[in-house]
């Protein structure tokens, strides 16, 4: 792998940047691997790519069946934070976030990590004792988060509309300063390339159709779009898709796919400095390094595979960014698109083994998962590597339901993103 | 002032209507109904903006809505700033103010354009390559420079003052699009007499007949007939014609998204008119015929000012009278341009050369060129447009490689070929065709019912175009079944084509010398500064599929969101790959098809209508008491009541001593309410509800415990019995509609054999609560056929009777732990009785008193609320509520949940009581609780405070918290860790307050 | 917004007076509190989550107020069918082939 | 009131009744909203069986098509679900106490101050209510005397077309200045 630099741009400036190699090279599929990954969203690829460098497991492939990156990596609103409120939840998303800090340097590809700050807004009393609810319990676990003022926020935010006056007023706001945004595509793009650097084969167009057994139940590869592939070890990171794979190798799950929508403005210069997030109005709000808004609205009610919504899901969303944001009301809407989020009961993902020897699933991050992406492939490749969790996401197994050991975040606060 | 480049004769303006415009502070004059665009070039402007990455100077690209380059602010006043305007869209008004974005200090002299010196730095993706060290630099330094430099227009700073509005529509056909082709179509559905919608996003209809000359229909020409057609359609009492209105969106089950911009075009809009309307229309049938457009030709510096389609320039000439330059070149790779050189030189305009790639076309339009003396070149490429802030000359060169000639222009009219508009057929999701001969895509599988006609189909020739789109209509109206077809129709007959012009296909991709080795600027998508070398350079770097090559490159993702681009990125693509077009593939199509106003998206639900604000009867009591308020879901509920001087702590203090030493009133009405009926109304309630029922009396009322089916609480509330088939159960304010869904379904669903009724009777009823000792003096005197002695109404038990004269459901209760009562009055007589109370509590020293106060002094009992002290994860155990359930009981909802493994296990989480060791320090609500308060974080931490409260009452701090294990550590220390200080506090019981409840009936 | 028959107001209306209730024909055991917790745990958390033909309840909240079922392709968003609740999941789709 | 409850003897034997938004009313172009005066309303569940004699015991055919109404002297009897109705007086008379003479097995609730009515009419009355409700409501799809619970906005109606141009909504109380002033805007908008 060719380093990145500034001398590398202008090297290849002076020759019409002809010399640059493949990010990825695009091999045809091996009869076997030691490991298959299923989806080249950002957690399968990370995963691959920490199996390779943490691990020294190379002999990977990862099976995608549009192109690496397509899923909801590409189509999130990108919120990074990690101030969750149960100790497990804080654990993940924290581990993350130390990941993400210097994550372009360690990918030697620019993921273009921006803590901006992530003000999350509290509209009415409830929504103090919750949010303060979380202040308290991320401080004691080393998580930074602070309680802001209407006016402290207004300060942080200038656009935000605090008047008393409003429907909703902003009563108040958390803030995590580490959290922020990322440029999503990049984060897909540096694990591949990593990953691919390390001898991991990246297959797109290739669609895993089924999950093959041995008679004593383990997992000895898939069958795909592209022919049979032998593996021993099979990971799961398919996101809305997970349910249907996992269906495949007889394994139901406690999921549903809802389509989950978002839109970006027409781009404009700065005017939106942090990242805010109203629970209460619903509305997700960022300004992206080319000047869109990057706005994120709800869950259409049923579940569907569509990558598409209705309009009503937009309208709403809208309707309360109009309310925060008065002025925002002679801003476009540039693109509107959705992708197909995988939600488990309590709202916590599921980075777990299966029933199945072999079988591994990481699913079920619903609405909020990129965040997680670094954090998320490391302990998965822990996991698989080792064929046993990582202290971090032992607590995410499919038997909470049986039991009731649930990770209730959705209890707790049902906030998105 | 007469503009220099208006053409006398040309055009469909009245000149009369002069319209004064200022551009950059520039002031010049226009014609009203034409666009700023044609404005601006009547007056020899074509710098009107800056491109996004390198900011090279920007003419004008088209004459419509596919325009990249032209986009400029509209200001209308301070606050009706509208940025990333297209000019060719605008229509010029009296008095309107433009300016030019994405540059500094102006738009012929901008400092960034630097960049585009350094661009051979800034190819594609580079900031994935760098700005990474050190790591502080990039949010510190690069990303704040990246953003100033990069957005396009600036946003508004000020609430927006004008109004945006809605609407539903339903018809049968829904024609998108008003040329030739949407308008046969709806003429043939229109007689036919269903209802019919025709939109276009033209102030006029007709699309390319506006600038096509040579069509004539009926004897008249094309222009004129669809003034004339429309005219007609407009007069029908079952159509409803739409112009200013774009189609936007295509969604599930034929449902249409369309903007009507309908004041923007004015000098001064009305106050009562919107300045946008939604038109949200579910259509039986939907007829597609939203045209092709036209592409540029991918070459060097192609997009000089001065530089654009040809049909553009025709559009400019034919409808506005308005000539792009004095001397114009025509680059072009189909037939279509030749029509534009003709005009313009028929106009006057000089023509320089007509500059052909194909080796040898033939046919009418190129012999007529010929015979008006243009100087036609075939097989030849133009390799270079000169010039800066505007184009100066083309340079020319046999397409395989000769000698140059350059030849002066002042503006360049290129063709590539047209792609048809599939946008909405995509979007709803159909899939596209490409047809390799033609070279382009069109609609292939249908997936809703709709039908594409016309040039977004693929039809060639205006009468093809007429015949496919006139039966498309009929079809359409027959297809929607609607049965009294013929009664009361104008039968029509189809339009006659008498003349019309001839297409012919184009090319894709870059054209000869614009690579593949060559490092020249030939823009593909003019917006984001995409270059064909970009486009090479990602699949270079291993981008194989059109989906990176987007990404990477940005090709497409303008806010013309590559109306003009994508086919030729595609190509070009494809060209690299070495793979031939369909299957690489085309990007996905999204809504909108053009940007769509924030504004009209949200319509009416601004300021009061954003969402319905609730009130009860009383709140106009509490308003003029000078009541504060909180939300609670919808509600607004008057949480304290200040007296002159006194802040929220004095309030709250007094109205809680009062209460406990007098009375006071409470507004309860806000509490759900539901009537449940029928003879099996009791084992209903069994079912739904932890507790038993079946032995409830008549007359008595009893605490009741909702959980969902995983055993978790889900509401409570007092529940009495008013008859042995009727309930009058109460459930949390937040909790009302959800309780009420959650009995219907399970009344629906799981137990239909019950025959009950379930009615809402929220807001039947205004409930006013009188707590205290005096609560009974107080109600007493205005109560008739009710025994209010304690004997007769005991704790716990409901009458029926009348108060003030109207009737009243009057429940003796606490939410207090005092003696207490709940009138409940038909709502409209609430305040009026709630007056009557007060009159008589002020006799006594009652108070009125807020949620503040109640929430208070039921956690002196400790009474818990849903929602605060239970958060989804507590259990009837959990919250020190076994009692409560039913322990005989065989089946409720959540029976079998709160039996799970995790549920029953040690260790969980109780409701206890904590006091501060300090009596004056009160816990933060929320905060978290730890056994070792000197452990190193992250801490083990064992629980959180749920509610807690200054009780003036007690003279000291209470609070309620869910402690692991809670109620083994009676007594027990605990410690609250703060960021300043470690709080100390001592587990207790949950009442704090007569803890033998004697005052209930005290 | 999609379109919905309700079978009880015989007529097509607009999602946004439907409420969506989750998948269908997942029966309350009578006897629930002798439930196991592996069955417990599958009638109450998991779904078949289709991609494809799902069977559905919906409820029309702001119409009739009736809880009914309703069979929909997951990947178009069709509606194949709606019944009545308490009738029996349907033997035959009409035109299922997709 | 206010003077009168000072008075130290109160006990007044009659409340004063405020209905929400009294008297209300605009008119613009093409549209006139008012609030109409309070009228007696029961919402009436009962099983098919008792149609007929809750009929008579209403003087009102109680609908069993849906989306239907019938109307008699002063009384309105609207189809909102297959067991259900909203039956409303307004003359004043109770159909509360009408019901009550059939024993057999029904459930009727008194909803009287439950609801607000308020009249649209004129002949942008349609295009008003259309502003915010997704029915078609063209005379085809919603004939005079059709009637349905359904949406305006984000709050919840119940919709009687009463002529040609003119419609009644029915909405909760605590909803009903939302509602007018919904329809107020979209008044001004069908008007323009
Ligand atoms: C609109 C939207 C906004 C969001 N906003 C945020 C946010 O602000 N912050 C945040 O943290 N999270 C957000 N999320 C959630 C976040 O995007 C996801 O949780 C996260 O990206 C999931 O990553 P992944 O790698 O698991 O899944 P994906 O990126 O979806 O990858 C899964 C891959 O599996 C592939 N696949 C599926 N089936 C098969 C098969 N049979 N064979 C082969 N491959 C298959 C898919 O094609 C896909 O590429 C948002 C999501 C959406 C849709
Ligand atoms: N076949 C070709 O390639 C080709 C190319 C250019 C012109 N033509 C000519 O076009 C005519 C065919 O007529 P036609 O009606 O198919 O096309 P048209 O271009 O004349 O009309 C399309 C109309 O649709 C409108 N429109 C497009 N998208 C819209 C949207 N989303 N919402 C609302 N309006 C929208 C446009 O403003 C335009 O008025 C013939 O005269 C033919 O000669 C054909
Ligand atoms: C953070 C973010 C920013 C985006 N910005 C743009 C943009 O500026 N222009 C654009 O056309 N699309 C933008 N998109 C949307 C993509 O074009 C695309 O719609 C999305 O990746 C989903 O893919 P699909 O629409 O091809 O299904 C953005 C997407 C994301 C996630
Ligand atoms: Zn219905």
């Amino acid at each position: 792998m060719k380093k990145y630099s500034v001398f590398a741009i202008a090297r290849e400036a002076m020759r019409g940047h002809k010399g640059w190699e493949e990010q990825w090279s695009s091999p045809e599929p091996k009869k076997e691997y030691d490991v298959i990954i299923v989806g080249a969203g950002g957690h399968g690829l990370a995963t691959a790519y920490y199996l390779a460098t943490v691990h020294g497991i190379t002999n990977v492939a990862v099976l995608e069946k549009g192109w690496l990156g397509g899923g909801n990596t590409g189509r999130n609103t990108t919120i990074i934070r990690s101030n969750y409120l149960y100790d497990e939840s804080a654990g993940i998303y924290d581990h993350a976030l130390k990941l993400w800090d210097g994550l372009s340097q360690e990918l030697n590809y620019n993921v273009m990590y921006s803590p901006r700050g992530v003000m999350m807004l509290a509209h009415n009393v409830h929504d103090i004792q919750v949010l303060k609810r979380h202040v308290h319990a991320n401080r004691l676990n080393g998580i930074d988060n602070e309680w802001l003022t209407p006016e402290a926020a207004k300060e942080f935010c200038p656009p935000l509309n605090i008047s008393r006056a409003a429907r909703y007023p902003v009563m108040g706001a958390t803030l995590q300063r580490r959290g922020g945004t990322a440029r999503h595509d990049a984060v897909a793009w540096g694990y591949a390339r990593g990953a691919s650097a390390r001898g991991v084969h990246i297959i797109q167009n290739c669609e895993v159709t089924g999950v093959k057994r041995a008679p004593n139940g383990a997992v000895t590869g898939v069958e795909t779009t592209r022919g049979f592939i032998g593996a021993r070890k099979v990971g799961v990171v398919a996101a809305g898709h997970s349910s249907v794979i996992m269906n495949m190798a007889g394994v139901r799950m406690p999921l549903e796919s809802y389509p989950l929508q978002a839109l970006v403005s027409e781009p404009v210069k700065p005017v939106f400095p942090c990242v805010v997030m109203s629970n209460t109005v619903h509305a997700y709000i960022s300004q992206s390094d080319k000047g869109e808004l990057v706005i994120g609205a709800g869950t259409d009610q049923y579940v569907s595979y569509s990558q598409t919504g209705g309009l009503h899901i937009l309208q709403h969303t809208l309707d309360a960014i109009c309310e925060m944001f008065p002025m925002f009301t002679r801003m476009k809407m540039l693109r509107s698109w959705g992708g197909i989020v995988d939600v488990t009961p309590d709202r916590s993902p599921i980075l777990a083994k299966t029933p199945v020897p072999g079988l591994y699933v990481n699913c079920g991050w619903g609405t909020g998962g990129f965040k997680a992406t670094p954090g998320s492939g490391h302990v998965f490749a822990h996991t698989i590597a080792r064929d046993d969790p990582h202290p971090i996401n032992a607590p995410f197994t499919i038997e909470r339901f049986r039991t009731g050991r649930l990770i209730d975040e959705a209890a707790a606060a049902a906030v998105a993103h | 002032m007469i503009a220099t480049f208006r053409i006398p004769g040309a055009g469909r303006l009245k000149q009369a209507e002069t319209a004064r415009f200022s551009f950059d502070g520039q002031l010049y004059a226009g014609v009203e109904g034409e666009t700023l665009a044609s404005a601006l070039l009547a007056n020899g402007v074509h710098l009107v903006g800056r491109s996004f990455k390198y900011h090279r100077p920007r003419g004008f690209l088209s004459a419509g809505a596919e325009e990249p380059n032209a986009l400029v602010e509209i200001k209308r006043d301070a606050a009706r700033k509208t940025p990333n305007v297209r000019a060719t869209v605008q229509e010029l008004y009296d008095g309107l103010t433009a300016q030019s974005q994405n540059r500094w200090p102006s738009l012929a002299f901008d400092v960034s354009a630097l960049g585009d010196i350094a661009s051979p730095l800034l190819s594609a993706g580079f900031y994935y390559k760098t700005f990474m060290w050190p790591k502080s630099a990039w949010k510190n330094f690069y990303e704040p420079k990246i953003r100033a430099a990069a957005g396009l227009g600036v946003a508004p700073d000020q609430p927006d003052p004008d109004h945006y509005s809605a609407r539903f529509a339903h018809c049968d056909v829904l024609v998108l699009g008003g040329g030739a082709a949407g308008i046969a179509a709806a003429l043939a559905a229109a007689e036919s007499g269903v209802r019919v919608i025709l939109a276009d996003e033209q102030p006029d209809f007709g699309g390319s007949l506006r600038f096509e000359s040579g069509a004539k229909i009926v004897g008249q020409d094309g222009f004129a007939w669809a003034q004339g057609a429309v005219a007609k359609l407009g007069a029908m009492d079952n159509v409803r014609v739409l112009s200013r209105t774009t189609a936007f969106g295509y969604y599930a089950q034929n449902f249409v998204g369309l903007v009507e911009r309908v004041s923007d075009h004015l000098q001064s809009p009305g106050r009562d008119l919107p300045r946008e309307r939604l038109w949200q229309v579910r259509a039986k049938r939907v007829v597609l015929a939203t045209g092709a457009i036209e592409r540029h030709i991918v070459f060097a510096d192609n997009d000089r000012p001065g530089v654009m389609l040809a049909s553009a320039a025709r559009t400019y000439l034919n409808h506005f009278g308005v000539a792009v330059g004095r001397n114009v070149g025509v680059y072009t790779a189909n037939d279509s341009a030749y029509a534009a050189a003709i005009d313009l030189k028929k106009a006057g305009v000089g023509v320089a050369a007509i500059v052909d790639l194909r080796d040898n076309p033939t046919g009418a339009l190129i012999d007529e060129a010929r015979a008006l003396g243009i100087e036609v070149n075939f097989g030849r490429a133009v390799i270079r447009a000169g010039g800066k802030l505007r184009v100066s000359s083309m340079t020319v060169q046999p397409k395989n490689g000769g000698g140059e000639r350059t030849i002066p222009v002042d503006a360049i009219l290129m063709s590539a070929g047209w792609t048809p508009s599939v946008h909405l057929f995509s979007q709803s999701r159909g899939k596209v065709a490409f047809n390799d001969e033609t070279k382009r895509f069109v609609p292939g599988t249908y997936a809703q019912d709709c039908v594409s006609v016309g040039a977004c189909n693929g039809t060639d020739g205006l009468s093809a175009t007429i015949d496919e789109a006139y039966a498309a209509g009929a079809k359409a109206a027959k297809d929607a079944g609607v049965k009294n077809i013929g009664a009361n129709t104008v039968k029509g007959t189809k339009p006659k084509v008498d003349a019309s012009e001839s297409w012919s296909r184009g090319m894709l991709g870059a054209a000869p010398g614009a690579g593949p080795d060559t490092t020249v600027k030939a823009f593909v998508d003019f917006q984001n500064d995409v270059t064909a070398k970009d486009i090479r350079q990602a699949v270079h770097e291993g981008m194989r599929s059109i989906e990176h090559v987007k990404r990477f490159t940005t090709n497409g993702m303008a806010t013309d969101q590559g109306k003009t681009s994508n086919m030729h990125g595609l190509a070009i693509a494809a060209e690299t790959l070495d793979k031939p077009i369909p299957q690489v593939g085309l990007t996905t199509f999204r809504a909108p098809y053009t940007p769509v106003t924030f504004g009209s998206i949200v319509g009416h639900a601004r300021g009061p209508l954003f969402d319905p604000t609730r009130k009860t009867a009383i709140h106009p009591w509490a308003e003029a008491q000078g009541a504060v308020f909180e939300d609670v879901g919808q509600w607004k509920r008057a949480w304290y009541f200040p007296k002159a001087g006194e802040d929220m702590h004095a309030a709250v203090d007094r109205e809680c001593v009062t209460v406990r030493k007098t009375a006071g009133l409470f507004d309860a009405s806000t509490l759900g309410k539901i009537e449940v009926v029928g003879p099996d109304a009791a084992k209903f309630m069994e079912l739904l509800y932890t507790n038993p029922w079946e032995k409830l009396e008549p007359g008595r009322c009893r605490y009741g415990i909702m959980l969902r089916e995983d055993g978790f609480i889900y509401d409570d509330g007092v529940v009495g019995r008013l008859a042995a088939d009727r309930f009058h159960v109460t459930t949390t304010t937040g909790g009302a509609p959800r309780v009420m869904n959650h009995m219907e379904d399970y009344l629906q669903t799981e137990f239909p054999h019950l025959n009950v009724w379930l009615t809402s009777i929220t807001e039947q009823w205004a409930v006013i609560a009188v707590q205290g000792p005096k609560s009974r003096e107080i109600i007493a005197p205005l109560i008739e056929g009710i025994d209010m002695s304690d004997g007769a109404l005991p704790h716990m038990s409901v009458r029926e009777g009348r108060i003030c004269g109207v009737p009243t459901r009057l429940f003796r209760m606490s939410f207090t732990g005092e003696r207490g009562f709940e009138v409940n009055v038909p709502a409209d007589y609430g305040q009026a009785v709630w007056e009557a109370l007060w009159t008589e509590g002020q006799n006594h020293g009652a108070c009125a008193y807020g949620t503040e106060a109640m929430h208070v002094l039921r956690a002196e009992k400790g009474y818990i609320i849903v929602g605060q002290d239970t958060d989804g994860t507590v259990t009837p155990n959990d919250a020190g509520l076994d009692w409560a359930v039913g322990k005989k009981k065989t089946d409720f909802v959540g029976i079998r949940g709160m039996a799970r493994p995790d549920l029953v296990a040690k260790g969980r989480k109780q409701l206890v009581g904590l006091k501060t060791r300090d009596p004056k320090v009160v816990l933060e609500e929320g905060a978290q609780i730890v056994g070792d308060p000197k452990q190193a974080i992250p801490m083990t931490m064992i629980g959180h405070v749920t509610s807690s409260y200054w009780s003036e009452n007690c003279g000291r701090s209470i609070a309620l918290a869910l402690v692991a294990g809670g109620r083994d550590r009676m007594g027990e220390t605990l410690y609250v860790p703060m960021p300043n200080a470690t709080i100390e506090v001592e587990v207790t019981g949950m009442v704090f307050f007569d803890e033998k409840g004697e005052r209930l009936n005290g | 917004m999609l379109l919905i028959r309700c079978p009880y107001c015989e007529e097509e209306r607009p999602e946004l007076e439907f409420r969506n209730a989750g998948e269908a024909h997942i029966a309350r055991s009578a006897d629930m509190a002798a439930t196991s917790d592996d069955d417990f745990e599958k009638f109450f958390f998991i779904r078949s989550n289709p991609k494809g033909i799902i069977y559905e309840r919906w409820r029309h909240m702001h119409g009739c107020a009736r809880f009914f079922n309703a069979v929909r392709d997951t990947v178009s968003d069709r509606f194949l069918m709606t019944y009545k609740a308490g009738e029996p999941k349907p033997a035959k789709l009409p035109g299922a082939s997709e | 009131m206010a003077k009168a409850a000072a008075n130290k003897i109160a006990a007044p034997r009659s409340a004063e009744r405020r209905p929400v938004l009294a008297g209300q009313e605009l008119s613009v172009t093409g549209v006139t909203l008012a609030v109409l005066p309070p009228a007696e309303r029961i919402s009436l569940r009962a099983p098919d069986a008792l149609v007929a004699a809750l009929s008579k015991a209403l003087g009102v055919t109680l609908p069993q098509k849906p989306k239907t109404s019938a109307a008699e002297a002063g009384r309105i009897a609207l189809w909102l679900g297959p067991d259900e109705w909203l039956v409303i007086d307004d003359a004043g008379k109770d159909p509360l106490a009408d019901c009550a003479a059939v024993t057999a097995l029904h459930s009727a609730v008194g909803i009287s101050h439950r609801n607000v009515a308020m009249s649209v009419t004129g002949p942008a009355a349609a295009a008003t209510i259309s502003a915010g409700c997704p029915q078609d409501l063209s005379l085809d799809a919603f004939p005079v005397g059709a009637a349905s619970r359904t949406i305006l906005g984000k709050a919840e109606i119940v919709l009687l077309r009463t002529a040609t141009d003119a419609f009644r909504v029915e909405c909760w109380r605590s909803f009903s200045d939302y509602v007018f002033t919904f329809l107020s805007e979209a008044a001004g908008d069908a008007a323009a």
